[in-house]
């Protein structure tokens, strides 16, 4: 019969953790992709490093980052919103019929109704259960049609340019107007998901959708809301598509659609869910775009251009995405 | 194998403890919506109930089917696959330089589409090897793919379009054999294959495993990544082998070959209920969607919808088919992605 | 005329060193026969002045077409001279635009809103397109001609926000306004494309059967599926006609399974364009010289049969057409 | 360590080599020594029990012995053999195989995949499924568990029990697959289990004996003692020592798992002063129904707990979640506190101070990647809010309260909360409900499962504490003994309906076979 042998304490397995500066190097990382990219594109062609070059490709991306922050809310619910180009094309026909009528309220207006219709996919989707992926699908080819009816399938010309001219200002003759609002919507979306508790809110659906019910946070509402946001940032979007081509048209953002969930998951942001943040979607959109008119604009020649983006965007993502926050690479 | 059922991709999930086998009510959604979807349109157009009408549909239904039967084993994993357009646009061109064609003086015939079929499954292999080996998600490899197949298949096209005039590929989209094209048939072996991989392979069922619980497969002692890799490879393969007959159809090598297939093969995969978590439905359930999407799109131009609608409609019908099928299995702590 | 480039000061308009000019060339893609011959003659062109012409595709997407062009007016526009192929109508103000702000040499084909006037415009050289309707009547009357001159056709359109495929589609409505026995059927988009032709085809034959006469579509890639789909469906009996005269379609013609297309020279289009702007950036054209006629102008176009396809086969570009003193000759006169 | 082994119940006939051996086996995750360096022997046919509070590193020491967990030092010899485990293969290819902690089969396929997964054998003959033999072989390996399970049923579609049948089937097949007497590990395969079902279990266990070696882990001391031969304790990384099983007694186990002679308060003996105080309800249920109860009648007052137990598929799990407004009901009503109880929604429920602690912890109870402190705070957002504003020094400082209260181990509070052992996580999931101070009925649904006597000994106090302020409680215990102890009324519930009551007030508790005779 042995007597438990007891042996010395063990010591306080205990120590606070902190963030090592591999995991810092991490949450970095989209911001150095961009830059060596930037780096990559003025070696091979010294021009490209102007100030009006810059400013060229900040005006130019605008329209993409606000698509891909509404969308990046819906995919840190753990759902897709394939629905945003198509609403976003919807939304400049809306604004070229509504202007004439409306002035310089139609911002407001178009705004508004494509959050109402983000709004009742949202419902659609909490409400049937049905996945966002299809409802957004279907959402998709719905909004095409419609855009198509409604402009008569041809592009409506804006004339009068007074309500859009604001948008397409520099501030200080350097930065597009543009983009400083694709920056406040970044900055104003992210200062309410840090300050309030939507931020766990959706990350815990995110993440763990009935674990989040069973807590008792409001899922289903936040979702709705995610859906709103997205589809008020496609009408935003619209806006600045609109001031820039003079016209609204029913497929005009129709393509935007790859390169905004591009702009998302090169950001690092997980298409599972929960985790990632709006300012890596800024660092992703703003990647994209170089990829979109850095490569032919340095002389990269078509077929290759479409090889090298292939494989730069891959390459991106491998960098940014933070493996230790997602177990499973679906 | 029992029928495929439960949502959810939870490891323990332990509601409602029956035995189930057999086919759920569920699983039934789809077929009773295309046999719904085809009364609706045979009641309203004499045009779409004709012998040669049906014929159409399926012949028109052959490289979706294709498509979707490769994208199916992709789904069942839980991963995406966006490559279609660009694996089909390399192998199209790749089929149209390799057989008796109006650019070179190649006539490898069989051996042509055997090497484009290859081609694809390079391609799909390769996106298969990025997301293993970089762990980027197969959103990303798979949309780098298709970019990498469409600039391969833009430098090989090179400006002039390839003809073809080999007569065994043409012979695929014009020679029939009982009413249907060869192609038809082709894609009908596509789906018995797939079915078989499916259900007799070990890869097939891995596919599946992964879907419903990767990390348990890890456990088991099952290296995960070789069956990731060989699905994507498949999947490639199935789309080499539309791009081929999408060459046969057209008589040429287009580099748009596959344009707008990677989401209508998605649509008719998950509207056939293999969704998109993973780990549930299959290659029937794909074909089933296939037909119902391609039941749609030709009938609602039968039936005379205006061409501006025909989308919009389609989509109503989409969520409306989904809608109705989720509807008997809501639950109230039920995960929807 | 390859002199060493001047100082770095801003040269007057007009007063370009040949060799400080870049010149640009942008298509919807290289994966076209068409559009892949426009750039190839305007490669021609620049190798004809000692230069390279940079070539931009946009893969049919408006908004990256909309992207480079600012992206490459952001850089040195000095002496830069574009030739532009717009999208849709509605792309071409918003690149006309840039240009004159930026003071880029610009020609567009093709696409150009009807209440745009180049002559409002100093950047803005000239733009060329050739007379849809009249090709689309020219068809039209073509395939009325082939199928006896009575009985059904249908059509197939090109991209429906298109000033080409609306005025094509006028030009058969004209043609078939003329030919009274002659009734459309049925009208379809398949969206310039070939494998939608097949699809939007095979749906229509089943559809209409036998009353199907002849095929007018507004392209020759949309008529090249149709054929195709004709193929399948094992009929011989119907006409079909396009537009474009791209090699297959000319082929086609030869073998006598397509009726008639319309010439348009894609490599004299990728050539003039940047000869246009070439001379007037080096001076050798100004501006205000250009007569107004020759500011939006259609450019010569032929009815292709059976009988003067050889002609065709293998289009010549004449170094000659691209001489400063020459560069209208091929004009069929104002749009109207 | 202690070399003065014991083997009064071992094989007479001393084995040549240790069946397995681990020397200063050392395992750091970031902010925390995991093992710190651990030494065991597991002799030739003998149970090996493995005991240690939540998060004293047994799981990671387990699942380094099957090449799961990359050890940072310390070596492993297996019978007599030192060797690299580099991953679940090559451990079975030494004949070592376990059954883990959380369920670990793949939902979507059968029964019988899931036994031979990863070892098919003649079932898959050049990649290609031969379904009558893999059904024969996963027959023989449930025949030997003496389970009936269709070996071609969705696992997704069996109980929880049948599922562990299933992976304790799936690890016999270890057998199979090496010539050696293979080592078998049991990770808290109990935790699930009905008690008939642990009884087949440790018959299984018992007889894996002659040919093998098994290391089993359980929180359940008495249970522990009862089918190992030996017993060695972990404690923060560290052996600290072992028993025999054959004196030994639970408290002799505790005093070594905790360090300190404390005092084992266990349920049994406290419930005394609870003061009962009649009067009205506070929560009255009438004839609720759904999907799987009829009928369900129900009473709890301020202060009280009440128990429900009932056989597997009683129903008494779905009358929890229907009070939390996670199940519909088609009929019934449910007041709290003289309001009517909204049921439409757990948001409602919540509101209304209802708190509900799930069974299935991974899934609903716990957003794993979130910290603890997010964790913690995810119900009762007002408890770090200023309005509507987050105020993270607030979160910071009640977070830190309650983890020192519950003596929650972890790095810090911003550590996620999938990385700390279960017991751990479970009373951060308690926790959620206690932060805001206003929980007035509380569901609980086992509890305690997997907790390891310590936390469970707390778990007890704080239920007690809380009824002691007020809290009405409903309580599905792990097991009869715990409902009993824990209860001062027992609610029995069979076939989706509330046949009985039995009071259970300090001082005359009913047996647990009194209740049986209730359940069936
Ligand atoms: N009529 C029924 N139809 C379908 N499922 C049923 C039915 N009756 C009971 N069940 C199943 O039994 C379970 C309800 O029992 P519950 O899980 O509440 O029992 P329990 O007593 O809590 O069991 P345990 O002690 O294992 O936790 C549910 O999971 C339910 O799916
Ligand atoms: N993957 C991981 N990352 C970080 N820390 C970990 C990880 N796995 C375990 N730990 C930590 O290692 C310690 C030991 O955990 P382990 O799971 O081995 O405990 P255990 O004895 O099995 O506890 P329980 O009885 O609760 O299952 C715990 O402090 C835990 O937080
Ligand atoms: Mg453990
Ligand atoms: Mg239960």
């Amino acid at each position: 019969m042995s007597a438990p042998v007891l042996t010395t304490p063990a010591a306080d397995a205990v120590v606070p953790g902190r963030p090592t500066v591999g995991q810092r190097l991490t949450s970095f990382m989209p911001v150095i992709a961009l830059v060596v990219l930037l780096a990559a594109l003025a070696v091979a062609d010294p021009g490209f490093l102007t100030q009006s070059s810059l400013t060229a490709v900040a005006r130019t991306s605008a329209p993409l980052v606000v698509l891909a922050a509404g969308a990046t809310l819906v995919v840190l619910c753990g759902g897709i919103d394939l629905s945003i180009a198509a609403l976003c094309s919807l939304a400049t026909v809306f604004f070229a019929l509504w202007l004439p009528d409306l002035g310089g309220l139609t911002v407001v207006a178009v705004v508004a109704a494509t959050g109402a219709i983000g709004a009742l996919q949202g419902l659609a989707h909490v409400l049937l259960r049905i996945p966002s992926f299809i409802v957004t699908l279907g959402g998709m080819s719905i909004f095409a049609a419609i855009a198509l009816v409604i402009s008569d399938a041809g592009p409506i010309r804006v004339v009068d340019r007074d309500a859009t001219n604001w948008i397409t200002l520099y501030v200080g003759g350097v930065v597009p107007m543009s983009f400083l609002v694709a920056l406040i919507v970044i900055g104003v979306l992210a200062l309410v998901l840090r300050l309030t508790p939507v931020e766990s809110w959706i990350r815990a659906t995110g993440y763990s959708e009935s674990a989040a019910r069973l807590a008792g946070s409001p899922v289903d509402l936040v979702k709705v809301a995610a859906f709103t946001v997205s589809g008020a940032c496609a009408g935003l979007a619209a806006v600045m598509l609109v001031s820039r081509n003079f016209s609204g048209s029913p497929t005009m953002a129709d393509n935007l659609l790859l390169p905004a969930v591009a702009a998302i998951v090169v950001g690092g942001t997980a298409i599972t869910g929960g985790h990632g943040s709006l300012w890596r979607s800024l660092a992703g959109a703003l990647v994209v775009t170089l990829l979109r008119v850095g490569l032919p604009i340095v002389g990269v020649p078509s077929a290759y251009e479409q090889i090298l983006y292939g494989a730069i965007i891959v390459a991106a993502v491998a960098l940014t995405l933070d493996r230790s926050k997602v177990l499973i690479i679906k | 194998m029992t029928s495929p059922a439960e949502a959810g991709p939870e490891v323990v999930h332990a509601r409602r403890p029956q035995h189930r086998r057999g086919v759920p009510l569920r699983d039934a959604g789809p077929p009773i919506a295309l046999v719904v979807i085809f009364a609706v349109f045979a009641v309203l157009s004499p045009g779409f109930r004709t012998l040669s009408n049906v014929q159409n549909v399926l012949d028109a239904a052959a490289v979706l089917t294709v498509v979707t039967c490769g994208i199916t084993f992709v789904l069942m994993m839980g991963s995406i696959d966006l490559s279609a357009p660009g694996i089909m646009g390399a192998s199209a061109i790749t089929v149209a330089l390799l057989v008796a064609n109006n650019r070179n003086d190649n006539d490898f015939g069989l051996l042509g589409v055997v090497v484009a079929v290859l081609l694809g499954a390079g391609l799909g292999c390769l996106s298969g090897l990025a997301l293993v080996v970089l762990k980027v998600p197969s959103f990303m490899t798979t949309l780098g793919v298709s970019a990498v197949g469409l600039g391969l298949a833009t430098l090989m096209f090179a400006g002039v379009q390839p003809n073809i005039s080999d007569a065994l590929l043409e012979g695929w989209a014009v020679e029939r054999f009982l009413g249907l094209a060869r192609l038809t048939w082709i894609a009908l072996g596509c789906v018995v294959v797939g079915w078989l991989i499916q259900r007799y392979s070990r890869l097939g069922r891995y596919a599946f495993a992964i879907g419903g619980a990767e990390e348990v497969l890890a456990l088991s002692g099952v290296r995960v990544a070789p069956y990731k890799v060989a699905v994507f490879t498949m999947a490639g393969a199935f789309y080499g082998l539309a791009g081929v007959l999408v060459t046969s159809q057209l008589g040429a090598g287009l580099v748009q070959a596959g344009r707008g297939y990677d989401f209508s093969s998605i649509a008719a995969a998950v509207v056939g209920g293999t969704l998109l978590i993973g780990g549930r439905g299959g290659i029937l359930h794909s074909a089933v969607g296939v037909l119902l999407v391609t039941v749609l799109t030709n009938g609602l131009v039968q039936i005379g919808v205006s061409p501006y609608w025909q989308g919009g409609v389609q989509g109503l019908i989409v969520v409306a088919a989904v809608a109705a099928a989720v509807i008997p299995q809501r639950r109230r702590n039920q995960v929807t992605k | 005329t390859e002199e060493a480039a001047g100082g770095g000061s801003a040269t007057a308009a007009g007063a370009c060193d040949p060799a400080d000019v870049t010149l640009v060339g942008q298509v919807r893609n290289e994966s076209n026969p068409y559009e892949a011959a426009w750039l190839t003659g305007g490669d021609a062109f620049a190798e004809q002045v000692g230069l390279t012409q940079e070539r931009l595709t946009y893969d049919g997407d408006s908004t990256r077409q909309q992207e480079q062009i600012s992206q490459l007016l952001a850089g040195d526009t000095e002496c830069l001279v574009m030739n532009i192929l717009p999208n849709g109508d509605s792309d071409t103000p918003p690149i006309v635009e840039g240009a004159e702000a930026a003071g880029a040499y610009l020609v567009t084909q093709w696409n150009k809103p009807a209440d745009l006037k180049v002559a409002d415009y100093d950047s803005w050289l000239s733009h060329i397109t050739y007379n849809g309707v009249e090709s689309g009547k020219q068809i039209g009357d073509a395939l009325a001609e082939a199928i006896g001159g009575s009985g059904g056709i249908v059509a197939l359109q090109g991209i429906l926000d298109t000033g080409a495929a609306k005025d094509r589609f006028a030009g058969l409505e004209e043609s078939l306004a003329a030919n009274p026995d002659v009734e459309l059927l049925d009208d379809q988009t398949a969206n310039f494309s070939r494998a939608e032709a097949l699809e939007v085809t095979k749906t229509l034959l089943t559809k209409h059967g036998k009353d199907v006469k002849g095929i007018w579509a507004a392209n020759d890639d949309m008529a090249l599926g149709a054929l195709e789909a004709l193929q399948q469906a094992g009929r011989t009996d119907v006409a079909v006609v396009g537009i474009d005269a791209v090699p297959d379609a000319l082929t086609a013609i030869e073998d006598g399974t397509m009726t008639a297309t319309v010439s348009s020279d894609g490599p004299w289009q990728g050539g003039i364009g940047l000869a246009i702007g070439y001379c007037v950036a080096t001076g050798e054209l100004a501006v205000e010289d250009i007569a107004p006629d020759d500011r939006a102008w259609f450019a010569e176009q032929f009815l292709i049969e059976q009988d003067n396809v050889t002609d065709f086969v293998s289009p010549e570009v004449d170094e000659s057409d691209f001489a400063c003193d020459n560069l209208f000759s091929r004009s069929q006169g104002a749009m109207s | 360590m202690s070399t003065n082994l014991q083997t009064e119940t071992g094989p007479d006939v001393p084995a040549p080599a240790h069946a397995l051996e681990v020397r200063g086996l050392v395992k750091h995750y970031p902010g925390v020594k995991a093992l710190d360096g651990v030494d065991l022997v597991v002799h030739q046919h003998e149970v090996l029990g493995l005991a240690g509070e939540n998060g004293a590193g047994k799981s990671t020491l387990l699942k380094a012995l099957v090449g799961l967990v990359r050890p940072d030092g310390g070596e492993i010899w297996v019978r007599g053999e030192k060797v690299r485990l580099g991953s679940i293969g090559d451990a079975a290819a030494h004949g070592i195989g376990m059954v883990f902690q959380e369920q670990s089969l793949v939902p979507n396929l059968t029964a019988a995949e899931n036994i031979v997964l990863g070892s098919e054998g003649p079932g898959v003959r050049r990649g290609v499924y031969r379904w009558n033999t893999m059904r024969r072989l996963a027959q023989e390996q449930l025949d030997k568990i003496g389970s009936h399970i269709d070996p071609l049923a969705r696992t997704d579609s069996l109980t929880f029990a049948d599922r562990q049948m299933v992976e304790i089937a799936k690890v016999l097949r270890i057998e199979e697959r090496t010539s050696h007497p293979p080592v078998i590990i049991l990770d808290e395969p109990t935790s699930v289990l009905e008690s008939k079902e642990i009884e087949t279990l440790f018959t299984q266990v018992r007889r894996l004996r002659e040919f093998a070696s098994v290391v089993f882990v359980s929180h359940r001391l008495d249970e522990v003692l009862d089918v190992c031969d030996r017993v060695a304790v972990l404690r923060g990384g560290r052996s600290v020592g072992e028993v025999s099983a054959a004196g030994a007694a639970p408290a002799d186990l505790h005093r070594m798992m905790i360090g300190s002679t404390g005092a084992d308060d266990h349920y049994h003996g406290a419930a005394a002063d609870r003061s009962d105080e009649p009067g009205r309800p506070r929560l009255v249920v009438r004839g609720l129904t759904g999907k799987t109860f009829r009928d369900v009648d129900l009473d709890v007052h301020a202060g009280e707990i009440v128990g429900i137990v009932g056989v597997h598929g009683s129903g008494r799990e779905d009358v929890c979640r229907a009070l939390f407004g996670a199940e519909p009901t088609t009929a019934g009503e449910v007041v709290l506190d003289g309001e009517r109880l909204d049921l439409s929604g757990t948001r409602a429920a919540c509101a209304a101070g209802v708190g509900y602690v799930p069974a299935e912890r991974k899934i609903e109870g716990m957003v794993g990647p979130m910290s603890v402190a997010d964790n913690m705070t995810l119900t009762k957002q007002q408890s770090r809010c200023t309005g509507p504003l987050v105020r993270p020094r607030k979160q910071a400082t009640l977070v830190d309260k309650w983890i020192e209260r519950l003596s929650i181990r972890t790095p810090h509070r911003g550590t996620a909360i999938q990385r700390l052992s279960g017991g751990n996580q479970q009373k951060v999931v308690l926790a959620r409900w206690l932060v805001a101070g206003d929980v007035r009925l509380l569901l609980l649904d086992h509890p305690t499962r997997g907790l390891d006597i310590g936390a469970r000994s707390e778990v007890y106090r704080l239920m007690r504490e809380l009824a002691a302020g007020g809290v009405a409680t409903v309580l599905l215990a792990d097991s009869l003994e715990e409902a009993i102890g824990m209860s001062d009324r027992i609610v029995v519930m069979s076939d989706g309906r509330a046949t009985t009551e039995v009071a259970a007030p300090a001082g005359s508790k009913p047996t647990p076979l009194d209740l049986v005779k209730e359940m069936v």
